[in-house]
């Protein structure tokens, strides 16, 4: 069975690589770790390309489909790069009752954007997040990470408005 | 580790903790973190030292104290003051007033029921210890339970113990967990695996976040008690990657743990090792299905597989596996150290001991709570919640997430048990509590949690990935008020269907929420068919 | 292995019928010529219950389980076929034609494809879900074989034919619930994958028209499986 | 002698292949003929739909508004509404357009694929629907013949059973795709 037991090289000398190497060490290169290490790829990247899944495959010796195919089944793994900014409207039930679906509603129809997508200049990406577990705040959206949270949904609209126009 | 160790380490941060005057908390659950409690905690340690005053108070973070609507919130020991809403422009004013009367503008009445008609058990450390370190978890009792199991109890009698509390998994279904136990018990193999589910997927609930963030070690002394009872070597974690802060705590106890001797090999120096890694969980609802969330343990794809075999049979690596939710095994430190007819004294004939709730929506305190089963939802709502804001009107309550139901206004006195709630076409759930008032539509909230369950069906069986699809297309189609009595017969037909074909349970319970509604709000729905449609009881 | 065998006995639709330890509802069904419709299924390859057209009932207890996947029981009564287990694989494989663009009348399996052959069967007629008619390209890049998957209903078949037989893994499934497509390597063209032995097994098992022969035209898509019994005693026997 | 059944046929968005297969019951039309009398089709002069049709077959999906209102008009004046083939059954090869939607095919049609005249005809013709539709997806269908086209024997069958009251079992006989 000692076929290929040599380690492939990273796809370049980054050396946020050697990250993706330390996880992927701490599981014994086990083909069990390949979300571990995509959790990695993500946390330092950004994102998961195809370069790094395909690195992955091929130091977990798991078949590129089965890499794909786990990559692209959980939500929170990214292919794409995200945005300069991002903003995010949690959708949790308690969010959803306070008005976040007319805050989502909004934001297609005033900036064109749906779920997932992220502005042709790269400036803006819009996300909607499952429940960030603030729901003592719903309705509530991030802007690059911070909560926003405990306004009307007019309120938010502006609050919005603001944060975007602030930066172009 | 030994009792006498145990106890020594306890009076050693007893008298460490009477050294100070005043100890001010300030909860870092994510809810106040939201709202920049770090900040908080950080001007009171600065003005501390401003004031010379390092040796008589002390600041500290601690988990979440549960009325999250009022947050950040910060609570003055040994006197039992609750702050509301603080920001660091007030710190100066809190700290001015330790000793002397209380800072009126903030202060919460802790007189009312939202305090009074709880019953905290695996919150009882919550808003109290520091939850990074191990030493104040031991200091309020912690770990004894692991201490108690090992040197003076065999596994089976802790499994009888389990038993005698009447304990039902809280993670949802409500499967006798003593049972669960010694199926996994019996079960051959050498090794043997155990899971805590922390993959809190109901949108709307995060009561196992609040009990990991607040209290990670209770979890982890759960775990160990359990994989004793049931002769695991190996303990996995599954959390969700989107609760970073229960990860960093969690990560820092199991260390924490293992220092001590209270995890990893010979703990408390028996021949009994087990250790506990962390998976994260990477936004796959189906996940919190105990077969999903095996594939998942595994690096694969989160889809079920068809049960029998059982976890307890044929798991991880085809091992006999036991599966416990977060809250379940916060419950199991009480049950050992304090007996199973303790916990059994709370609670109803079938459904005992307490249950945490996250409770939210349209409601004046929304939050974290603990309540003992057999409670009402009227008490839950009207007492605990203080009722419903801006003078609307109670509509339903929705408890169970995207696989529970709505129970409308009218069963109010309905007990808080896995029966009852069951009997109304809702659940128990893993604990999320939705308050509804009169400004929603019913149709509305069932394509809500439908979008919800179509969107995390995982795709493998047919019922699930297409039904749940058209479901959602068909509720649509009432939105739009273009829907026939024939696509209201088809609605059913296809709840039918998907809740007896699927493949697991969030197929089988995805219809719930629109089953609950027609039944008990069947009048908001022929209200949105084609005009025409209105008229005439008869579908050809 | 055990040397003394615990047969059970049980019965499907009344017939007194036994299975060897570890044998499923639907294996004895087989082999006692008893039919129950699949579509997922293959001798050969593992069972996923996946497509829950298998599902029986067992007596008295209205639950529904999946015979593919369900070891027998001693005592159980099975019924394979009422009124309510026919309405729901009915149903359910109207959901498949809703959810693809199954258009028979034009294509290439019309006449060898499982899917047509069950909708015939079990009477379905007309589909009675609005279509979903999702849009979907054609991978024609392999020299031998085309996927179509707008044909394609998702049973794994290719999937597992792969792993398990070929060995290979080139496909896996991608995305999840109704956004789930069957992909080569990294969702790479077929005919661009490293992996893919090009030994057209999955074109074999494959139930309907999704994948096929290049050069192929309406109705001419014969599938030939009878590779998969030999290859799964070849296998077996060098264990 | 008993009246004769009142029969339509009427070819929508398909391509007349199930007429065709109608057709090829050759000399077995006589025998329909002493049973039945033809008020409306391809096949006879009448310009509008009758009142009082005993059996309609529709061939076709439903493909423009036009389509819709004859369907409507049909319904109103049938007391058996067939479904008659693949098209009027699953929109078959009409709705291969379905998942570009209506403007994409036209533009397809007569502006990418044409050189000469590149224009989208607007005048006398009827407005094409975002999708064609299967004929149960507006109104209510009494029996589906899936086949694409049903042979001449599963018509006739399907007739012959109809004319005499009964329900005719096509399981064996039709299925989707031929």
């Amino acid at each position: 069975m000692a076929l290929n037991q040599k380690r492939i090289a990273p796809p370049s000398d980054d050396r946020r690589w050697k990250l993706v190497d330390a996880t992927m060490r701490r599981y014994g290169y086990s083909s069990q770790a390949v979300i571990e290490t995509l959790h990695t790829i993500q946390e330092v990247f950004g994102n998961i390309s195809a370069e790094s899944l395909a690195y992955v495959s091929g130091s977990l010796n798991v078949p590129p489909s089965k890499v794909y195919g786990v990559a692209t089944f959980y939500n929170h793994f990214n292919m794409a790069p995200l945005g300069e900014h991002v903003l995010s409207v949690c959708t949790g039930t308690a969010c959803y009752v306070k008005g976040s679906g007319q805050v989502v509603d909004w934001i297609k129809e005033e900036y064109g954007l749906e779920p997932g997508q992220t502005t042709p200049d790269n400036k803006l990406s819009f996300m909607v997040a499952r429940c960030v577990g603030a729901c003592g705040l719903a309705p509530v959206i991030m802007l690059d990470g911070e909560v926003v949270g405990r306004l009307s949904v007019d309120e938010m609209k502006k609050r919005i408005k603001e944060w975007i126009s602030y930066d172009k | 580790m030994t009792n006498d160790e145990l106890l020594a380490l306890t009076e050693q941060e007893r008298a460490e903790e009477e050294k100070y005057s005043h100890r001010i908390h300030i909860c870092t659950g994510t809810g106040c973190v939201s709202s920049h409690s770090e900040k908080i905690l950080e001007t009171f340690q600065a003005e501390i030292k401003a004031r010379g005053l390092e040796e008589k108070v002390k600041a500290r973070q601690v988990g979440c104290m549960g009325l999250c609507a009022a947050g950040p919130i910060v609570s003055i020991q040994p006197d039992g003051l609750l702050y509301r809403e603080m920001t660091p422009e007030l710190v100066p004013a809190i700290m001015d007033s330790l000793g002397g009367e209380p800072f009126k503008d903030q202060l919460i009445d802790t007189n009312i029921p939202f305090f009074y008609r709880q019953e905290k058990n695996t919150l009882e450390n919550a808003g109290l210890i520091d939850p990074e370190r191990i030493e104040e978890y031991i200091a309020v009792g912690g770990y004894a339970a692991v201490v108690k199991a090992l040197s003076e109890m065999t596994p089976a009698e802790v499994i009888q113990e389990v038993h005698t509390s009447g304990m039902r998994g809280r993670g949802g279904a409500g499967f006798k967990t003593g049972l669960k136990w010694s199926l996994v018990a019996k079960a051959a193999g050498d090794q043997k695996y155990l899971i805590c589910n922390a993959d809190e997927g109901d949108p709307g609930a995060f009561m196992d976040r609040s009990i990991l963030e607040s209290d990670p070690h209770r979890v982890l002394e759960g775990m160990v008690v359990a994989a004793y009872a049931v002769g695991a070597s190996q303990g996995y974690i599954y959390v969700r990657a989107e609760y970073p802060l229960a990860i960093k705590r969690l990560k820092i106890a199991i260390k924490q743990a293992e220092k001590l001797g209270l995890l990893g090999q010979n703990i408390c120096n028996t021949p009994f090792n087990f250790k506990i890694d962390l998976r994260l969980g990477a936004g796959a609802f189906v996940c919190g299905e105990e077969t999903a969330l095996m594939s998942s343990v595994s690096g694969n794809r989160g889809t079920p597989n068809p049960r029998p075999p059982f976890p307890a049979q044929s798991g991880i690596n085809n091992c006999p596996t036991l599966i416990n939710n977060v809250e379940t095994f916060a419950n199991i430190p009480g049950i050992i150290t304090d007996g199973g007819k303790w916990f059994a004294r709370i609670g109803t004939e079938t459904s005992k001991g307490t249950k945490v709730f996250a409770l939210t929506g349209k409601i004046k305190n929304t939050g974290l709570i603990e309540v003992p089963m057999g409670i009402t939802l009227r008490e839950i709502i009207y007492d605990i919640g203080g009722g419903i804001p801006d003078g609307h009107n109670l509509k339903a309550v929705q408890t169970g997430g995207p696989s529970g139901g709505c129970i409308p206004a009218e069963y109010l006195d309905a007990t808080v048990d896995y029966e009852s709630l069951k009997q109304l076409g809702s659940m128990m759930g893993s604990g999320g509590m939705i308050v509804i008032d009169d400004t929603s539509n019913m149709v509305d909230m069932a394509r809500f949690f439908m979008k919800f369950s179509m969107e995390e069906s995982c795709g493998k069986c047919i019922p699930c990935r297409v039904g749940t699809t058209m479901l959602y297309n068909l509720l649509g189609k009432f939105q739009a008020g273009q829907a026939t009595r024939w696509d209201l017969k088809r609605l059913e037909e296809l709840c039918d269907l998907v809740k007896n074909t699927s493949l697991c349970g969030l197929g089988q319970a995805a219809p719930n929420p629109i089953i609950s509604t027609l039944r008990f709000f069947r009048q908001e729905y022929l209200d949105k068919l084609i005009d025409s449609e209105k008229t005439g009881e008869t579908v050809e | 292995m055990n040397s003394n065998p615990v047969v059970r006995s049980f019965t499907i639709d009344g017939i007194q019928v036994s299975a060897a330890e570890g044998e499923t509802i639907l294996e004895v069904a087989r082999q006692n010529d008893i039919e129950i419709p699949t579509l997922c299924n293959l001798e050969g390859i593992s069972s996923t219950g996946q497509c829950r057209l298998c599902m029986v009932e067992v007596k008295g207890t209205n639950r529904l389980i999946p015979s593919c996947a369900t070891v027998a029981e001693e005592g159980m009564e099975i019924v394979t076929s009422n009124e309510r287990i026919d309405k729901y694989r009915r149903m359910i494989v109207e959901l498949l034609f809703a959810e693809r663009n199954h258009i028979c009348a034009v294509c290439v399996a019309n006449g060898h494809c499982d899917l047509q052959a069950m909708a015939q069967k079990l009477g379905v007629t007309h589909i009675e879900f609005d279509y979903l008619h999702p849009s979907f390209q054609v991978d024609a890049s392999h020299p031998k074989y085309e996927v179509d998957h707008n044909r394609c209903i998702l049973c794994g078949r290719c999937v597992r034919v792969c792993d398990e037989i070929e060995g290979a893994h080139t496909r896996d499934f991608r995305n999840r619930g109704i956004n789930t497509l069957v992909i080569t390597d990294f969702a790479t063209p077929w005919g661009e994958s490293q992996t893919c032995t090009s030994c057209g097994k999955c074109v074999h098992v494959c139930p309907t028209g999704a994948l096929a022969e290049k050069g192929k035209s309406v109705a001419e898509m014969q599938k030939r499986r009878q590779f998969l019994p030999y290859l799964v005693m070849r296998r077996e026997g060098a264990k | 002698m008993t009246e004769k059944i009142r029969l339509a046929t009427i070819w929508l968005d398909g391509c007349s292949g199930c007429h065709m297969s109608f057709l090829d019951i050759d000399q077995r039309m006589l025998e329909l003929a002493e049973k039945v009398e033809i008020v409306y089709s391809p096949l006879v002069d009448a310009k509008e739909f009758p009142e009082n049709v005993d059996i309609t077959l529709v061939e076709g999906a439903l493909g423009t508004d036009e389509d819709i209102q004859k369907i409507k008009k049909i319904r109103e004046n049938t007391r058996l509404l067939v479904a008659f083939g693949d098209c009027a059954v699953t929109a078959n090869i009409p709705s291969m357009r379905n998942p570009f939607g209506a403007d994409a095919t036209l533009k397809k049609v007569y502006l990418e694929h044409e050189s000469l005249n590149q224009q989208i005809p607007s005048e006398g013709v009827p407005a094409l629907l975002p999708q064609a539709l299967p004929l149960h997806q507006m109104v209510k269908v009494d029996l589906f013949v899936p086949g694409c086209p049903p042979s001449a024997d599963t018509i006739f069958y399907t007739l012959s059973e109809l004319i005499e009251g009964r329900v005719p079992d096509l399981t064996t006989l039709s299925r989707f795709g031929a």
